[in-house]
């Protein structure tokens, strides 16, 4: 999830530096946790007749983690492609709104 | 928050920068999972389908949309809130 | 959100008021993530059939918006005044117990 | 708790004031949010039909109620559980 | 849910010791509130008809506390077997892949 | 992660500590309210089930080997990603 922090700031401190890989650990373990929920609510039914993952629920599981980073790449070229748009002049209609909290 | 001096505010303004970057991270994450969770159903595949695709990124518009959206009313209405005294603030 | 800290408190420190604008900050991001999760669940079919906001999705917004903040009035009265009810002497029945875990 | 001594327990009761703040708003808005998602539906109108209100007003009294129940029954099983040392705590 | 602290270090430091019981008041908290959540969607309709807790719905609350804890202790011993199991060599097949992020 | 000296990675890795402890907590707790979602239905006893609580290890089981299938998956499309440099990283 590096990819979420464009870089260029010259030098870095100590303590900054410390607090960027910190935040991009939480950023990486935030989204973990949310496939894991994703994933395990698409692929296994609640059910539990087995304790065992079956060939199904495995294949599955492969293919939403992939689904998943699918998604997340998306996502993010969109909301740089727009950021990008906005700072060159033409700003979109929408986006944006959510950060000026 | 008016009750504060200027450096108090400072303070106060460091402490939220931080806060934000994680407010705009959480804010990301819900967008991928949301987005995830309404288009992608098919796991007969590896790879997005490109109607999954699609339905992600016209999900990824319309929920930023709606934020936005979501955020000028809210900002009206506490707006309102806080000048009426309706509710005793501070 | 102001209005659940009720005042009094005489001559705070620097600490405690930076704490207090804090948590009110806190709160209201906290509500507003809440809205929007409510709201979009409500007002937007998770079917995405175009990319904008039609008529009927951003009048449902508006009102969802206005609604919600209602319900945080009313909830918000209630329960001040239950709390003062009980301050006075003749606790009602339910309440509070959540509140001293 | 036990092992510690009246200072550190004086230090740990500083921190927890924090926390029950926070505590106490994250039940406030989950309430605000349960009885909101449970009772308001009809966005034909701006303001809160009066069904809707009394609905509010209920769910609030009953999840307060409901929860003020939850919380002696797990204090009590919370207890329980350490006395009978049926699991091995420190 | 001190439990799932085992023992056996010695002699903790004050900021330790502090340490250990704030994380432990976080576990019993994060517990609470998970059950709040469960048993309320499992026990109180969603339509409010009544203000007060109806008989069946107190029975049905009460009940709900105690099958949570039975849950956790049967969820917690399963763990503890488990990891008892693989550091006595006999690695299961499963768990233990999610601590390790 | 790379950019860190001996020393901060050090300092990290003592704040990582904590958190792994956290992470860990959530995720027993998430299991417990998983499983107790999925499994427990009936309340017309105190007591758990049979069949109740043979749901229960058969969902710990599958929920703990489904997660360590996922965090494997994760990993090497997290390491694909970041080696492919399809999107810049540091």
């Amino acid at each position: 999830m590096s990819f979420l922090f464009g870089g260029g700031r010259p030098q870095p401190s100590s303590a900054e530096k410390i607090a960027a890989a910190e935040t991009e650990i939480e950023m990486v373990s935030d989204m973990f946790n949310r496939l894991v929920s994703s994933c395990t609510k698409k692929c296994l039914p609640p059910t539990y007749a087995e304790a065992d993952l079956n060939k199904g629920e495995s294949v599955c599981l492969d293919r939403c983690v992939s689904k998943f980073f699918d998604v997340n790449v998306k996502v993010s070229e969109k909301m740089q492609g727009e950021a990008g748009q906005r700072q060159g002049g033409a700003a979109g209609g929408g986006g944006g709104g959510m950060f000026g909290m | 928050m008016d009750g504060l001096n200027a450096s108090e505010q400072r303070e106060l303004a460091g402490r939220m920068e931080k806060k934000q970057m994680k407010e705009f991270m959480t804010m990301y994450s819900n967008l991928v999972q949301r987005c995830f969770d309404d288009c992608v159903t098919d796991f007969s595949s590896k790879s997005l389908l490109s109607r999954e695709e699609g339905c992600v990124m016209r999900c990824v518009d319309k929920f930023l949309k709606g934020s936005e959206r979501l955020g000028q009313r809210f900002q009206e209405q506490n707006a309102a809130m806080a000048q009426s005294g309706q509710l005793p603030g501070r």
